[in-house]
């Protein structure tokens, strides 16, 4: 457990796993111990975790995973879509495994001081990414896109305004999505917008917000080498405010980007 | 109390433990304390600003990493202007990583960097295309790698290091016509070429198609580039490949390196490198050895020891 | 149902898996059943007998494994008279590895094949070193790859497949130069040069020094390899390297392989090479394919497939 | 569980271990249910296995090992020196857990058709390879050379009549095992003697067996690649009647050889 201070912006931590269950069909939940990373952990930032079962058994490299969870207790969860071979190491894990965590890490989000309201919409598991601006100040809204009930994981998010979408039923097509925002806008204006997890619903919310004229950010992903702004494998096409498009790395200028600069992947 | 310290040419460093060039940059100080490094090695810096390759730039093998990272950066000019003020923070002798797509480019790099304060030795990779040869490596042949490294050493007096390449029929032709063209010391080795495919989708896993691989998968073959460079020239090696632990770090000591340089290790194990330093020191503590220098070629074939 | 049946050359084979040279003998029919299998591949056969290497012969590395066994046998009169009438008992066409330290020696070696019923193509296995050129291995450049090829093609009319090597520079050189001198198939490829120190004696693990690497670490390069031959000829290759699992396979058939070997992976799991047949089949099923020859080549990239 | 017959005389079988116990403070006993094996495997064969523990790590390739229990009840047993990496993770193996083994494999003991007494000469963990033996028909009488008497493992090689000699106290010295098996020969002459797990003790029961004309083998090891017999990597020096010197592989031609044909390692 890390509770020496080490000096260290960022450390590496076998924390002891305190929760590893199964949300869902497809989704998963790890809570560690990590008093020391939590404390220095801020919305939006992600850890990168040694993705190893208790034998030995995954991936080469890390995988990068946003903190969804900061305990005040010490506590860091992650909630992870189980998608291939790292993701389903990480889900082995059981209560008293140790997790190898390096964090914390990146950019998170920056809410503007004034901010009272803000709306975050949300795609899939990319609502861990967001899930930390519950309770960080101002009041979240949030709209939340799944493929259907079953997957929607409102409680993990934990934001007791919403709306849901669902693939299912159809609401969660990008111009149904952007009449319900626009409805919002119109009605109860957010001081600022926030996004993770879809590129088609990111293009919706970078478009609204400029002609609302509500600052935004949207939390990116892309694969990761060392996480640590080293390799330069995890870029993305962002454009800065002369208009000038350059790459900029995920895991050190992100994964927060500013909803305007930042372009469709 | 074990000795460190370890001459490469004319340079002397604190302990033979240095990061690879392209998997290390200032931004692991926020993980540990860069000063306990023998040197700081760069990513290649080219003269020219690069975009770099298509993504995806990494695929994971079986106990190894491919990557076509394809050197992105803004340039030499600003390296030295943006990059080199950060760089000189360190106490480590800074080695900057040097990569060209012709001679005449190589030389005026060089002259640069020679210009520039805070630059302890250059690194030459020659591993890059060279356009001037349809766009093979400069590393692949005794001849091109041979012009590059006398370029670069007409063009500056720093001390010079090359870094060679595993994609070659006979590395020790190449190791020793870079000796003879005045490279101080030889970084063995760069990335070999490979390639992984995405069966759903019948495509590469890179963006660039083939890749280089590095990481555990790759050290038996590194290891053996060194070992038979070992055998070939008389200036210092420097092993690199695969290095993740103590032990590895070791094996490329007694098979003839100098000192080591760790890459894809430390994407996995950020603080690698110490690692390895404290492995070294505990293995000679342990084996009663007082100089790390005395592991150095230690496998190598008696009959080399002998001539010595 | 899927189609299996592979053309190389002029032989058609039920499917396009075999065993890699060296690391198969009758012995496995007492694990599994032989004529499932597209091929079966002998142990390189000299002409004349060998003791093989100093021991030990093989070490582990990170997923793979280094072995000079050095190609211990009788010889070709005794691999004639004695092995031959054993192969003859199983039903995949046999193809003899024939490996030789000069040019006249291959081209005798082929011709005594040529005159032996039972054996359905050889695979000259060119990676051997080349007595009349320092021991370099004739395989590292096109020159000498292609003497021993051309050797071969006059002493014998059977099939003929070359085996090449990874330890060059410029592979698909000696791939052209293989099919101009009368390939009919390239396998592709051999072990490729590493080496592994035991760190408390200080000695290279392997009697001999260095080794060739095979096993999973290998995978990357081996594909790389075959990528790179099935741009630069158009005769079949036969993709080996690191495979173990049928999508390992697919990989290698999609980077242009028409057929796959398997080695190390059956000392792992005897049976691998039908877990790979069985895999495949699956795999093709699956994906609705109803031909595995639609595989070969489906990666490479597109302007290769459109000049087809 | 292998109890189908495949119709090849090797198989590669998943076997449920029933039993995993340390052996005082440097061996191991694996005991696990394989019927179909158990019922094909003689005195002095070997299976091939795979050294993964419960989480997959081990490693790559497999290890050669002595059937040390041929269980009426269908159950093969391993007696392990653990080692090195390999034998670590067969260590590590729990009740439950499977056991992939590739065996029956090699050429095991040929006791004399007349054969009523013999003698076996084990150093340390090369009794297992020896205990099969007893019970195998003749009466057996047992040398066993250990370090100290900790390390015995009378037990586990199951004879009632021994001598047991140790480092500790002198006893195992060539000399000393030479003069007792000498005892032996001219009071209670075996019809036939056996070693294994000691070059040294190898060549004095070698000289001693000649001298006396008493035939005999030695269970030899030698590192192996396919266990198989197609990698020549497990190869020893073996001289046959002509005397002449050739290499034969410990995989098939052994591990069993004749004791005067063997040459020491
Ligand atoms: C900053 C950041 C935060 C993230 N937060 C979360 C989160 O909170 N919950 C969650 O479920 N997922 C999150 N992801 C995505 C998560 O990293 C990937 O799903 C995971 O790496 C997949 O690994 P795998 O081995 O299971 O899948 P595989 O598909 O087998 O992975 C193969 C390779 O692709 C990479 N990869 C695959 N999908 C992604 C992806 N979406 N983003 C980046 N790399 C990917 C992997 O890292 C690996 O290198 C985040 C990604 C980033 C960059
Ligand atoms: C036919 C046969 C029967 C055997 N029976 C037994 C037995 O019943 N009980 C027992 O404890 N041991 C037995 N051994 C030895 C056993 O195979 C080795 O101790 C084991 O392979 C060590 O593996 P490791 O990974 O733990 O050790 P490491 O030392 O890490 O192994 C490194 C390499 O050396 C090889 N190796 C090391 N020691 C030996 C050895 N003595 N013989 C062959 N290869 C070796 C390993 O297989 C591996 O390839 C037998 C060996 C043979 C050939
Ligand atoms: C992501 C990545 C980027 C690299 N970039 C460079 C580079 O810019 N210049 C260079 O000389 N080598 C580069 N290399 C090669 C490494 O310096 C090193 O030679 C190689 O990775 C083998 O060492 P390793 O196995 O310890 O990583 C790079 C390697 C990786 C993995
Ligand atoms: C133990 C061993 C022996 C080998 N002997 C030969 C040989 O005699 N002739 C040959 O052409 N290749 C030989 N090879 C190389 C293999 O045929 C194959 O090219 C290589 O091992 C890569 O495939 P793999 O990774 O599937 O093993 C040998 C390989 C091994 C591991
Ligand atoms: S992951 Fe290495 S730079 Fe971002
Ligand atoms: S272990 Fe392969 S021949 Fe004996």
């Amino acid at each position: 457990m890390d509770t020496a201070p080490s000096g260290f912006a960022v450390a590496q931590v076998a924390c002891p796993v305190l929760e590893s269950v199964a949300v869902g069909q497809r989704y998963h939940r790890l809570v560690v111990a990590a008093p020391g990373l939590a404390a220095r952990t801020r919305p939006g930032q992600f850890c990168h975790l040694l993705c190893r079962d208790a034998g030995g058994s995954g991936p080469f490299l890390r995988r990068p995973m946003s903190v969804w969870r900061i305990g005040a207790d010490g506590t860091l969860g992650f909630l992870l879509h189980v998608k291939g071979r790292g993701t389903a190491a990480l889900a082995r894990l059981r209560p008293g495994d140790a997790l190898d965590v390096v964090g914390p890490l990146g950019v998170g989000f920056a809410l503007p001081p004034t901010a009272r309201r803000i709306l975050v919409l949300a795609r899939g598991v990319g609502l861990a990414t967001l899930a930390p601006l519950v309770g960080s100040g101002p009041q979240v809204h949030a709209v939340l896109s799944a493929r259907a009930p079953g997957d929607l994981m409102a409680d993990e998010f934990g934001a007791s305004s919403y709306d849901a979408v669902f693939d299912s039923d159809g609401s969660s097509a990008p111009a149904a999505v952007e009449a319900l925002l626009r409805r919002r806008f119109e009605t109860e204006r957010p001081d600022a917008v926030f996004t993770c997890g879809s590129n088609r619903l990111f293009l919706v919310l970078q478009r609204l917000a400029a002609e609302y004229g509500i600052p935004g950010q949207v939390a990116l992903e892309q694969q990761m080498g060392c996480g640590l702004g080293m390799c330069f494998c995890c870029v993305r096409d962002i454009r800065d405010e002369a208009g000038h498009i350059s790459h900029q790395r995920v895991c050190r200028e992100g994964p927060v980007f500013d909803l305007q600069q930042a372009l469709a992947w | 109390m074990v000795r460190l310290a370890t001459r490469i040419g004319r340079l002397t460093l604190a302990n033979p433990v240095m990061p690879a060039s392209g998997t290390f940059g200032p931004e692991l100080a926020e993980v540990m304390d860069l000063d306990r490094l023998g040197a700081l090695v760069t990513k290649s810096v080219t003269p020219e600003a690069r975009l770099g390759n298509a993504l995806p730039r990494l695929a994971e093998t079986e106990n190894g990493l491919l990557n076509s990272i394809g050197i992105p950066g803004k340039g030499l000019d600003a390296f030295v202007a943006q990059a080199m003020p950060e760089w000189r923070r360190f106490r480590a002798p800074l080695v900057v990583s040097l990569s060209a797509p012709s001679v005449a480019e190589f030389a005026h790099a060089a002259a640069v960097l020679a210009a520039t304060p805070g630059v302890a030795a250059i690194e030459a990779n020659i591993s890059c295309p060279n356009l001037e040869e349809d766009g093979r490596a400069f590393a692949m042949l005794p001849e091109t790698a041979a012009a590059a490294v006398a370029a670069v050493r007409a063009a500056c007096a720093l001390p010079l290091w090359v870094k060679l390449s595993p994609n070659t029929a006979d590395i020790a032709a190449v190791a020793r016509a870079c000796e003879a063209a005045g490279a101080e010391a030889l970084v063995v080795a760069n990335t070999i070429l490979g390639l992984a495919i995405d069966i759903e989708t019948a495509r590469p896993k890179l963006g660039a198609g083939m890749g280089g691989l590095s990481g555990p998968a790759f050290k038996p073959i590194a290891l053996r580039l060194v070992w038979q460079c070992a055998q070939a020239v008389g200036i210092p090696i420097i092993g690199v490949g695969g290095i993740s632990t103590a032990e590895d770090a070791v094996e490329f000591l007694m098979a003839g390196a100098s000192a080591v340089q760790v890459g894809t290790a430390s994407f996995v194990q950020p603080t690698a490198m110490l690692d390895v330093l404290d492995g070294l020191v505990a293995f000679c503590t342990r084996r009663g050895i007082g100089d790390v220098a005395q592991l150095v070629g230690a496998a190598l074939p008696r009959e080399r020891l002998a001539a010595e």
